[in-house]
């Protein structure tokens, strides 16, 4: 990768996690490389199964080690402090104040059996020392903040109490308590029905122009990369497959993977396009295909593929294609 | 006469009281107006009657056993071995004891006359005996006593103590306050029950209707008694609390010298073995001859064994054709090797009972009985004589008709001697061609089934007694009862009946013997039990326990004159 | 109703397959030892090697029960099936060794899979089996008769020796060979007090769940009862007060323990009865009888193998905790319970005699709780990681 | 709340007389007699009709039984024949000792069985985990009266006498013979030294129980997503299992006080039995044996109400611990 113009908060580099299971070993993530920068939106994008959340998980290192281990070599760079094999305790006071995370699934993240206020007095208190009634009061705010109404009452009731839109709000202000300079937001839209889909996706893009934080979006949607995002990065079964600002990816995708998940998205200048999805699944992590690992599903498979593809540069700061065709096919994708 | 069932099996129940601290009041209305009265008396005595200054004096005394003393100190209620010699020789008095020999003396009686013809006992009470509460026990007591013991309403369990004498208000009459007449038919040791009935105080139980005494708070929450012992406190099923009694009389030798005395009740033998190794209890009440070693190998306790008063038997259902022919009976018991099994489960603890005359009975001699010893040979000529043969080939002798030899001996759940018993003689008789079956039957239910007259649901029964100072066998063999609970063996032996006639009335004891002998001859001719033999009574003491003496008459005949060695409290 | 979830290469590792098939059939069990594969190996060779020498050792034993009584022939049949399942076992293995076989992968297979993984319930399933077998050719193997009485004076309370290596009783018979007839009575009566509380749990539970309405009401209001009340009272009340025979024991261990089977398998039903297969059937008029016996039951089995598993081991506990009482099976028959019983009062001078049997109980009922827990673990994919 | 507990109360009445009634005719119908126990020679038969009639029984089984169902109903549980008083000064006496006993017994074993399965759970496949499984497995398969007399011969007499430790604990009862005589605070150490023989053989049987049940639940409940949240809060492992996953794992676990209570009594009876314990296990037993019949039943109603009482208990503990549910 060439060198860049700002420093970048995040560098992930070569980063492999692998499952030892009975099974086999699962390369759930296999050599990926990216930088998020200061208050920018990053996205990862990618059909379920390639390797974005457990790529996510691997940076805040939540992943249950056995059976995951981040192989020798990854590295992970937070400000230029490597974070692989710094320490759980350093971890942990990294967790939910420099780097927060929300997940994809509202309505079982939060804990069942306590005070939604509390959960999130509970990182203020924790971070920021806070006494229990300053912890209170500044929950409050958050879900003010957040757009939460009545947050008074609201900071005593339960999860259950509350909609799958209004627990993911809740979520936002607690992963926000600490004002993180990362977050990562890992599908957090995705349980939600459309309308408060794009509340909440408006909210996140308010709160990041508010608190100057960068975001790194874990999403199967391009709906939601062209709407929030600067630069994506497209997964395919545990590897970066392509990078590029979002007008790069929407305008020439690279990659014949980005094409097929461009292609199965509703268009709506064109309501009446017959959407193709990409034929067949993403293969099992133990038993990656050899050459490229797309082949199998590829419209565009030929002989050349059967060899182990690496990164192109498409001339471009910051725009690569895993396809030894990509060159070729930014030419005629343009055309087009 | 009396006897009382062994069952030997767990705890037979009962008792009650309050928790924690001295003389805790039950919240019945009785004990709340007595209690009060006999801590004060007791004050009182302890200010007029100072503990001597002897340093034998002293020390908390506590007794483990496996049972409650059931239905407590009411003695017009209860049959339970430990808990009449509670009444006995602890709480309350009876007119009369035994020593050693067996012959009376005096106790609650100072003395007594006999009128020449038989028919009258006249007892002089002694003046310095009070009720713990500060009344004075006197002559009303004991016509109280009698009159209650010998009312059906009662329902007295050993009522057959007064067959030979007049009950109710016309058998006693009190001449003045410490004289007192009771009347009888004259019959051969007419003395006993006076050794065995202890005296109740008529000023407290005498407005009780006599039917509702079982159900009276007296027995086992608030006894107040007149002997060495006064009752402090009851927990039901863990323990019964006696202190010292200040004001026993001085001639009777004062104030026992222990304190306290408790008796605590652990059903499980282990447990009870594991107290005693750890000195957490002075004595254990019959441990199993299976203990005995252990507490013999202890420095600190010493195995007490003595004969005692109970046997153990096989009844015979003679109304079984198996077993109706006497030859059989006496086959089985010669084919049964009794002396082996007193060596082997009794580890030597015990002699072999020919007939049920025990050691302490003046007629015991069992060298001049035709006894019947372990000989299979002679007992397989005794059933071929009989008629009983093997004919198929089976290994077990069939009559003539096809029945087979065959017959089943119950004996009740959780008696591990009794269970021995009938596995040996299993094992045993095989070989001389019967075939005997070990069947267990909850204690409740084999009662039920010997016991009732339509019944008779047995062959053969494993059982014990504990026959008192009187022996008597006339509930067990005399033709007459033969329709009454006991008359297990169904015995019709006219010899028999007239035997058991003529020694229930003979009062001279040379004459008696002559009798008792040619009785026994004619009993073990007839074998309606096969006679197992008489364990001896084991106790386990801490050597710290001084003076104690047991025998025949139980385990706390002198517990008054126990005492606690100094340098051990 | 065993579906697909994929498929999986099964591959073997042996020896050469020619000196395997030799050493196989002269020792069943040594190649997959050599092999390094512990477990199989160990078992068919301890197998092979244990009832042969039955045969060698007591060929007149073997030979007279032949004509003998029906136990001392189911003996005999099973010292054949043993030997001939170790040996053409191994054979097959053996033979099959270069085979590479793609199987596919039933719930239930992951399930045996899951198990076998877990190393203290395998070793749990070849204690049970083990006595299972060993309760089977008790005639065969036991030194004496248990109701053998030696001398009473001189061979009473002897500890370990050759001639009894674990020590007589009070009677003077062998500790051992009680030991070993003991086994037949506690595990027959734990496998049959279960079998009879399985079928009427699951019966009753699967009526419940599938009728619904009053019958579910009735039957679990009855459930409810009897799950309440202290089983040990129970027991008590009912077996104090009538004979103790093992034939009463067993009864009333088995229905006592009914309902909490009757629970799960209702539980189960009521989930099941919302699947689509269920509802197929419904649709396609099947009887409720076959609805229930053909497709609930079948499905809602794998928690009740669990609950009977762990059921055998409750029930030896149990009949040992009544003969402590008393109540239990009575002698001279021999059961572990009773002769832990029996012999407590002599533990401080003749402990071999309720050591033996108690550590007999405890590591049966140990085999039977940790085989309990492996299949729940197995059967349960979420306790799964 | 108090609704809903009171409807549950009244719905478990026909419970109670279910189990009350089977106990009434089981104890009648069986064979044996509670005058049998009083039996000497020469009693006759008028004797034994008049303790009969003492007791009540010449009435026909089914007058008694409505006459013992109403009387009951009435609070009234007759007279008990073997301690010749009234039922309920009976259980009086043992109530309480049983209630001590199987309620420290309970707590014991909860806390114990909480804090092992989790950490079991949170070890899974650990060394730590399967030897936990097997100990505790090796105490819950032990016959309970077996385990106890272990624990007498090696805490009680092998610790006096053979190993002669400082500590050794008595073997039977409640509290020492010169209980009295002590002060306040070595009165509690009695009654503590008395508790503990009894306790742990009753709650280790128990602890196997709830642990393995608690390793499960616990397994569950750490792969939820809001455990992943709290870690993602940079709570310690610590705070994570023993504040958010405990409290949510104990939620099913809840149920097994009810499940367990039986249980528990049931093993008073041994317990009891073996430690000289006087409590309702022995005294039902007993009772039993001796055809106490007004005790038997009144004993049955006692353990059924404590069922009962039990399984309301849990439920008021499901509504503290888990805030989704509220009954009506």
């Amino acid at each position: 990768m060439s060198a860049e113009s700002a420093p970048a908060l995040l560098s992930v580099r070569d980063l492999r996690t692998w499952f030892f299971t009975d099974q086999g070993v699962a390369k759930a993530v296999d050599g990926v490389s990216f930088d998020v920068r200061a208050g920018e939106t990053l996205g990862i994008v990618g059909e379920s199964g390639c390797g974005k959340t457990v790529t996510s998980l691997s940076v805040l290192g939540l992943l249950p080690q056995p059976p995951a281990r981040v192989m020798e070599g990854s590295s992970v760079r937070l400000r230029g402090e490597e974070l692989i094999g710094s320490g759980e305790r350093r971890m942990r006071a990294l967790r939910g104040n420099e780097i927060s995370m929300i997940f994809q699934e509202p309505m079982s993240s939060l804990n069942p059996v306590y005070k939604i206020g509390g959960q999130i007095a509970e990182s203020l208190r924790l971070h920021r020392g806070m006494d229990r009634k300053a912890a209170r009061a500044e929950a409050v705010r958050l879900l003010a903040e957040v757009g939460l109404s009545e947050p008074e009452r609201r900071v005593d009731e339960y999860p259950h109490q509350l909609s799958g839109g209004m627990r993911q709000r809740v979520m936002i202000a607690m992963a926000l308590s600490c004002e993180p300079s990362l977050l990562i937001a890992d599908e957090p839209t995705t349980a939600l029905d459309v309308t408060v889909q794009a509340q909440i996706l408006e909210l996140l893009a308010e709160l990041r122009g508010k608190f100057g934080m960068a975001v790194l979006l874990i999403t199967h949607d391009l709906g939601v990369v062209a709407e929030v995002c600067d630069r994506v990065v497209v997964m395919y079964a545990g590897q970066i497959v392509e990078t590029g600002t979002v007008y790069d990816i929407f305008g020439e995708p690279a990659h014949p993977y980005t094409r097929g998940l461009l292609d199965s998205l509703p268009s709506v200048e064109d309501p009446g396009k017959r959407l193709d999805s990409i034929p067949g699944t993403v293969p099992n992590p133990i038993d990656w295909p050899t050459g490229c690992r797309f082949r199998a599903r590829c419209p565009l498979a030929t002989e050349g593929c059967e060899l182990p593809q690496d990164l192109v540069e498409l001339g471009e700061e910051g725009r690569t294609a895993r396809c030894w065709r990509a060159p070729s096919l930014v030419a005629t994708g343009a055309a087009t | 006469m009396r006897k009382v069932l062994i069952l030997g099996v767990a705890s037979l129940t009962a008792g009650c009281g309050g928790e924690g601290g001295q003389r805790t009041a039950s919240n019945d209305p009785f004990c709340q107006a007595v209690l009060p009265a006999v801590e004060a008396f007791m004050a009182e005595s302890r200010a007029r009657n100072p503990t001597p200054d002897d340093p034998r004096y002293g020390g908390t005394l506590v007794i483990g056993s496996i049972g409650e003393l059931a239905d407590g100190m009411n003695a017009a209620i209860s049959t339970d071995y430990s808990t009449t010699q509670h009444q006995q020789f602890v709480n309350l008095m009876t007119l009369i004891d035994y020593d050693p020999e067996g012959n009376a003396r005096p106790y609650l009686a100072e003395s007594w006359d006999v009128a020449p013809d038989g028919t009258e006992i006249t007892f002089h009470l002694r003046r310095d005996v009070f009720w713990h509460d500060g009344e004075q026990t006197d002559a009303y007591d004991v016509a109280f006593t009698y009159e209650t013991v010998t009312d059906p309403l009662t329902a007295y369990p050993n009522a057959a103590f007064w067959d030979n004498y007049v009950k109710g208000p016309n058998g006693v009459a009190v001449v003045d306050d410490f004289t007192v007449v009771i009347r009888l038919e004259p019959h051969a040791e007419f003395l006993d029950p006076f050794r065995s009935a202890a005296i109740l105080p008529e000023h407290l139980l005498g407005d009780v209707p006599r039917d509702q005494l079982r159900v009276h708070p007296y027995g086992t929450q608030c006894p107040v008694g007149n002997g060495p012992f006064v009752f402090a406190e009851h927990r039901p099923q863990d323990r019964w609390l006696f202190e010292a009694n200040p004001a026993f009389p001085d001639a009777l030798g004062g104030r026992p010298f222990v304190d306290r005395y408790v008796y605590r009740i652990i059903p499980e033998q282990t447990t009870l073995l594991t107290e005693l190794l750890t000195e957490n209890i002075d004595v254990y009440i019959s441990p199993g001859p299976d203990q005995a070693q252990t507490i013999i190998d202890n420095p600190n306790l010493e195995l007490r064994s003595y004969p005692f008063r109970n046997y153990i038997l096989v009844g015979w259902n003679s109304r079984r054709p198996q077993l109706a022919d006497a030859r059989v009976r006496r086959a089985i018991t010669m084919g049964t090797n009794r002396a082996e099994i007193v060596e082997a489960i009794l580890r030597g603890y015990g002699t072999v009972a020919h007939t049920g005359v025990p050691a302490f009975h003046f007629a015991h001699s069992p060298e001049a009985l035709p006894r019947l010893r372990y000989d299979p040979e002679r007992a397989r000529a005794l059933l071929d004589e009989a008629g009983w043969r093997d004919r198929d080939g089976d290994g077990v002798r069939e009559s003539a008709d096809g029945t087979r030899l065959s017959f089943s001996i119950k004996y009740n759940t959780g008696n591990q001697q009794r269970q021995d018993i009938a596995e040996i003689m299993q094992s045993q008789l095989a070989a001389i061609g019967v075939e005997a079956q070990p069947q267990v039957v909850e204690w409740a239910t084999l009662l039920q089934q010997i016991n009732t007259p339509e019944l008779r649901d047995f062959d053969g029964v494993i059982i014990g007694w504990v026959a008192e100072f009187k022996v008597d066998d006339t509930d067990l063999f005399h033709s007459e009862r033969i329709d009454q609970p006991y008359a297990w063996s169904g015995t019709q032996n006219p010899e028999i009946d007239r035997l058991l006639d003529a020694i229930s009335i003979t009062v001279d004891r040379s004459e008696a013997t002559n009798l008792w002998l040619e009785y026994q001859r004619v009993l073990i001719e007839e074998q309606p039990y096969t006679y197992f033999y008489f364990p001896d009574r084991l106790d386990g003491v801490n050597r710290r326990v001084v003076d104690v003496v047991m025998d025949a008459r139980g385990e706390w005949v002198n517990i008054k004159d126990w005492y606690l060695d100094p340098s051990s409290r | 109703m065993s579906s697909d979830v994929g498929s999986l290469v099964v591959e073997h590792h042996q020896g050469t397959s020619r000196g395997g098939r030799l050493l196989s059939a002269i020792l069943p069990g040594l190649p997959q030892l050599l092999a390094g594969r512990w477990g199989v190996g160990s078992a068919a060779l301890l197998t092979w090697v244990g009832l042969l020498w039955i045969v060698v050792a007591r060929p007149s034993r073997v030979a007279s029960a032949l004509g003998g009584a029906w136990d001392e022939q189911l003996a005999v049949g099973t010292l054949v099936v043993g030997l001939s399942t170790a040996w053409l076992w191994s054979w097959r293995d053996v033979a099959a060794a270069h085979e590479v076989k793609r199987v596919g992968v039933s719930v239930w297979e992951l399930a045996v899979r899951a198990f076998s993984k877990n190393r203290t319930a395998v070793a749990g399933l070849l204690v049970i089996v083990g006595l299972y077998v060993i309760a089977l050719l008790t005639p065969l193997v036991a030194p004496y008769d248990p109701a053998f009485q030696g001398d009473l004076l001189r061979e009473r309370y002897v500890s370990a020796s050759a001639a009894h290596p674990l020590g007589t009783d009070q009677f003077a018979r062998d500790v051992l060979s009680r030991l070993l007839y003991g086994a037949r009575i506690s595990l027959l009566i734990g496998f049959v007090a279960v079998s009879i509380s399985v079928t009427i749990g699951t019966l009753l539970g699967a009526i419940a769940g599938f009728l619904g309405g009053i019958v579910d009401g009735v039957i679990m209001r009855f459930v409810d009862m009897v799950i309440s009340f202290p089983r040990l009272v129970l027991l008590i009340t009912i077996i104090a007060l009538f004979e103790p025979s093992i034939f009463l024991i067993t009864a009333v261990l088995g229905l006592t323990l009914w309902p909490g089977t009757a629970r799960i398998v209702r539980g189960e039903v009521l989930s099941l009865r919302e699947r689509e297969f269920v509802q197929a059937a419904t649709a396609l008029g099947f009887s409720k009888t076959r609805i229930i016996l053909r497709h609930l039951i079948p499905n809602a089995l794998g928690p009740v193998i669990v609950a009977a598993t762990l059921g055998i081991g409750n029930t030896i506990v149990l009949e040992a905790g009544l003969s402590f009482l008393g109540l239990g099976v009575q002698p001279p028959t021999p059961s572990w319970g009773t002769m832990v019983a029996d012999g407590r009062n002599v533990l401080l001078n003749a402990w071999w005699l309720s050591t033996f049997p108690g550590l007999a109980i405890v590591f049966t009922v140990l085999s039977f709780n940790l085989v309990g827990d492996g299949l729940r673990d197995a059967l349960d994919p979420r306790l799964r990681s | 709340m108090t609704k809903y507990l009171a409807r549950r109360l009244l719905g478990a009445i026909p419970l109670v007389i279910g189990i009350a009634t089977i106990v009434f005719f089981a104890v009648n119908l069986a064979p044996g007699d509670p005058t049998l126990r009083f039996l000497a020679p020469g009693m006759n038969q008028e004797v034994i009709e008049q303790m009969r009639a003492n007791f009540g029984l010449d009435q026909p089984m089914h007058i008694r039984y409505v006459k013992w169902l109403g009387a009951m109903l009435t609070g009234d549980f007759g007279y008990s024949f073997s301690h010749s008083r009234p039922v309920l000064a009976v259980l009086r006496d043992f109530v309480p000792n049983t209630l001590v006993l199987s309620a420290v017994a309970l707590v014991v074993a909860f806390v114990l069985g909480v804090l092992l399965g989790t950490i079991q759970a949170v070890r899974q496949y650990s060394k730590v985990d399967s030897g936990l499984s097997v100990v505790l497995l090796f105490f819950y398969s032990m016959p309970s009266f077996w385990l106890a007399l272990m624990l007498i011969l090696t805490l009680s007499l092998f610790a006096r006498n053979v190993w002669e430790l400082p500590i050794w604990f008595p073997a039977s009862g409640m509290v020492s013979t010169d209980y009295e005589f002590l002060s306040f605070g070595a009165q509690l150490r009695d009654r503590f030294m008395h508790l503990v023989l009894p306790t742990l053989s009753l709650a280790l049987v128990l602890t196997a129980g709830i642990a393995r049940y608690m390793r499960g639940s616990m397994l569950e409940v750490i792969r939820q997503d809001y455990i992943r949240t709290a870690h993602a809060k940079g709570l310690s492992e610590r705070v994570v299992v023993f504040k958010h996953a405990l409290r949510n794992a104990l939620i099913p676990i809840i149920t097994l006080v009810g499940l367990y209570i039986p249980v528990l009594f049931s093993g008073t009876v041994f317990i009891e039995y073996v430690f000289a314990w006087p409590g309702m296990g022995r005294t039902i037993y007993e009772a039993i044996l001796t055809r106490d019949y007004p005790l038997v039943m009144a004993g049955s109603f006692f353990f059924a109400a404590m069922v009962v009482v039990a399984n309301l208990i849990a439920d008021v503990l499901y509504a503290i611990v888990d805030p989704r549910i509220r009954y009506e």
